[in-house]
């Protein structure tokens, strides 16, 4: 059997058809798209080519959307961008976002509170959902920006970013919102949504690492944060990274095609994970029962540590991940599960499958036949449980 | 990340589970840090004799518990004293710097049982 | 015949054994670096394989080296680290950068200057050069940061930097130099060149766009620009460009290897253009005559303009660029070429031809016989030129 790969929220294997535009690119295109002769605007042209495919992917105009180097960076620039810009035309000081955003978002408004911005954060209910309500009672005269994910990473959580926008753009702020995880995977328009700015990222929708973009609806105004040519209207200087954006477009344009099937197919089998998991013992499942991604799993399991299932599941060829602060090698567990009220133990225990378009039936098969007994033997090792499961050692099992 | 030695103890960790009417037991850390170990020991004659560990942890907490009951199982309870952190994680051909904590924990948790033998003894 | 590039200081095509490389990484090696599983640890270890490579090329660590998107990126980082680390430090609040430097550079030393920052911008002579003298004078006991490139991207002029560097480091400033024309192409030692910081970029080394470095030397501080996850040591977060990495991890190696050898034909073919482009009538060489870049030819040609000339050398195939403000839609011509003194019309009338790795004897013979037709038609229509070279009209020449 081939090693399963259940980490598409990490990262995705590049699709073929987008290796073979980037060849392309990097082959018969490698002109700076700046310059006047022909390379430079063969190269234009299929930079604008991209632009057109992922302004398409999300109902928005082509000149509305800026390349950036990933997810990372759309976010930092809307960010940063909105709050200095919206500051410098006098119109308040205030920032609010979610307990639950990336650290993309969150560390940049940090950082922004050491500039004397004033951060608001608001608290999500068990399931990582903001409510409506409590952006109401935060929104003030002097709010800027708000900026809430629509759609968590870690538990998949869909927010309901319509009502937020509508209810910030009514108070005159600027209404972002990541939609790195959702974009491409669910339906994502930014006229429908409302929004401002919206960032994406190509390496989460089968295209390559080190690229994103940011929407930008018309007038709104962004501080630069780098600066250098006058590439992407200033907005994002450097030479364009051509074969990622090229990547970047096809991506997107087979996630135009695939979306809706793909939706069906992975909500089917998230559906089997889920139901089988929790039918374990000391099992929860982390993240909205119903509003949530179609490819996300997120279930902690009481009494043992997430590293160490990762390491025992990729023994048996299973890639995952885990809001364990000890695969990051720092102290806390994952800010997401702490805000939802989960107990640091529990948040420990964690494990994040992700589904993605190489998944097949038999790997769903393969991942409910196997996990139980990791889970067990694990288990068996921990002084937190005591129960009588374990009464045969787990290597008499095997 | 982890060294082919760590791998092998995680996989095939030594001497998992509790030692009944142990001579003594030792517990450190806990769940919110996302560590916690309890070994307990069987002395006799000053030789440990026994060992068993369990741990919540990661791989590096796991791998170490188990290797440091290898390490200490026949010896004198003075040579059991004598072992330190840096020696675990050397037995294990090295850790990762962000995972050294987790090899304080399991000489830690040993000394932890041996203290607590000793009580008992004078108790 | 081919179309003939002559504008690798725009960019460069991507090395067949690069665009390989970059293949494997996306379809064998697609995994996150951060991740813990097999997929993660085997991308992690082609990310360090690249660092090893790029750090070699430049006599730096590995550790020392941190991926970026690009040469612009590369400069920024620097630039705003060093500078905002310094004034934290309260080690002072005066910069020092020159008139020629790339505008990733130039911007954001003025974007600093609009956060209090002051800045004293170097004179050069009338090859491009700064003197180490004005620097001597320039720098103060507040000085914090000197900023000076080490090869100029539009004259090849390459500046005296460990000078430039010593002096600084004596007077207790951090010295950056943007080495994105250099690197690669003439030899480039951190060491030897005494610099804290040091900005490449993958795509003028026959590398992939989208993908740079910075060099960092031990205890240099610098104050993020960007904020998310913890990549590149918190220095450059984001996911990293695996591809682009990997890319220019191979570039690097391969321009290891090649360095020496490219540089003495390129030398010869670029001796050969500007002998005899300046044999013809009204014709200036720009930059310097010898203390030049391999592959920099940069003359200007009077009485015409610097756009037409590049349509004129793009419809006989040969790709090149131009200082003119022309081709960049802006109204003053190349701050390069002014700051060397020339007038606003000689700078419009200059050509730039960079040569690289696929030029050949016989392209170097075409463009010496195309040019003087071109360069002459285009006098005929010149109000400015009155010469009697033009008794016969161009169309009858041909
Ligand atoms: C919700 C969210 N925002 C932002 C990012 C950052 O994107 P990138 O890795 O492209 O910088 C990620 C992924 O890592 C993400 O999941
Ligand atoms: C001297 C110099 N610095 C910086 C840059 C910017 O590099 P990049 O295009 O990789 O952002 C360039 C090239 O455009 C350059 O020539
Ligand atoms: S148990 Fe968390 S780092 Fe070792
Ligand atoms: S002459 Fe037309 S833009 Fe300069």
């Amino acid at each position: 059997m081939q090693p399963v790969y259940m980490d598409h929220g990490a990262t995705t294997p590049v699709h073929p058809e987008v290796v073979e535009a980037m060849v392309k690119a990097m082959q018969a295109n490698f002109g700076n798209p700046s310059s006047v002769h022909a390379f430079g605007r063969a190269a234009k042209a299929l930079l604008e080519e991209a632009r057109v495919s992922v302004a398409a992917l999300m109902g928005a105009s082509p000149e509305q959307i800026i390349f950036t180097s990933g997810g990372t960076e759309a976010d930092n620039i809307a960010i940063f961008g909105a709050a200095r810009g919206m500051r410098q035309k006098g119109k308040g000081n205030h920032i609010i976002t979610s307990a639950v955003e990336h650290h993309a978002v969150l560390d940049a408004c940090k950082a922004l509170e050491k500039e004397g911005f004033e951060v608001t954060v608001l608290p999500v209910d068990e399931h990582g959902q903001v409510h409506v309500e409590e952006l109401e009672k935060a929104l003030r005269d002097d709010t800027i920006l708000v900026t809430i994910m629509h759609a968590n990473n870690e538990v998949g959580t869909i927010q309901p970013i319509k009502e937020l926008a509508r209810l910030t753009k009514a108070r005159g702020a600027v209404f972002h919102t990541d939609a790195v995880q959702s974009f491409g995977k669910i339906p994502v328009d930014v006229n429908d949504l409302g929004v401002d700015l919206l960032s994406a990222s190509a390496h989460k929708i089968y295209g390559p690492k080190g690229v994103g973009c940011l929407y930008v609806a018309r007038g709104v105004k962004l501080t630069p944060i780098g600066y250098g040519g006058s590439q992407e209207k200033r907005r994002r200087p450097g030479t364009e990274n051509l074969p990622g954006i090229v990547g970047f477009g096809k991506a997107a344009a087979i996630a135009a095609v695939e979306i809706e099937e793909e939706g069906t197919r992975l909500r089917r089998y998230r559906d089997r994970l889920i139901e089988g998991l929790t039918a374990l013992p000391h099992v929860k499942l982390n993240g909205h029962p119903t509003n949530r991604l179609p490819q996300n799993v997120n279930v902690s399991f009481q009494f043992i540590e997430g590293e160490s299932l990762l390491l025992m599941l990729d023994m048996k060829r299973i890639a995952a991940s885990s809001g364990s602060a000890c695969t990051s090698g720092s102290l806390d567990p994952s800010h997401v599960l702490l805000a939802m009220g989960l107990s640091h133990e529990i948040a420990h225990g964690s494990l994040r499958l992700t589904l993605g378009r190489g998944n097949t039936e038999e790997e769903i098969d393969y991942i409910l036949n196997t996990l139980p007994e990791i889970v067990e033997r694990l288990r068996a090792m921990s002084p937190l449980y005591e129960g009588k499961e374990v009464v045969m050692s787990c290597t008499q099992r095997r | 990340m982890y060294t082919e030695k760590v791998m092998d103890h995680f996989a095939n960790p030594r001497n998992v589970g509790e030692i009944e009417k142990a001579s003594g037991v030792g517990e450190v850390g806990n769940a919110s840090c996302g560590d916690i170990m309890r070994i307990s020991i069987q002395v006799e004659d000053n030789i440990i004799k026994d060992i068993k560990f369990k741990t919540f942890g990661c791989g590096a907490a796991i791998a170490t518990s188990s290797i440091c009951t290898e390490l200490v199982k026949g010896k004198s309870i003075d040579e059991a004293l004598a072992l330190t952190n840096q020696a675990v994680a050397d037995a294990l051909g090295g850790l990762p710097p962000a995972k050294m904590h987790c090899s304080n924990l399991a000489a830690e948790a040993l000394h932890e049982a041996i203290a607590d033998y000793k009580a008992k003894q004078e108790g």
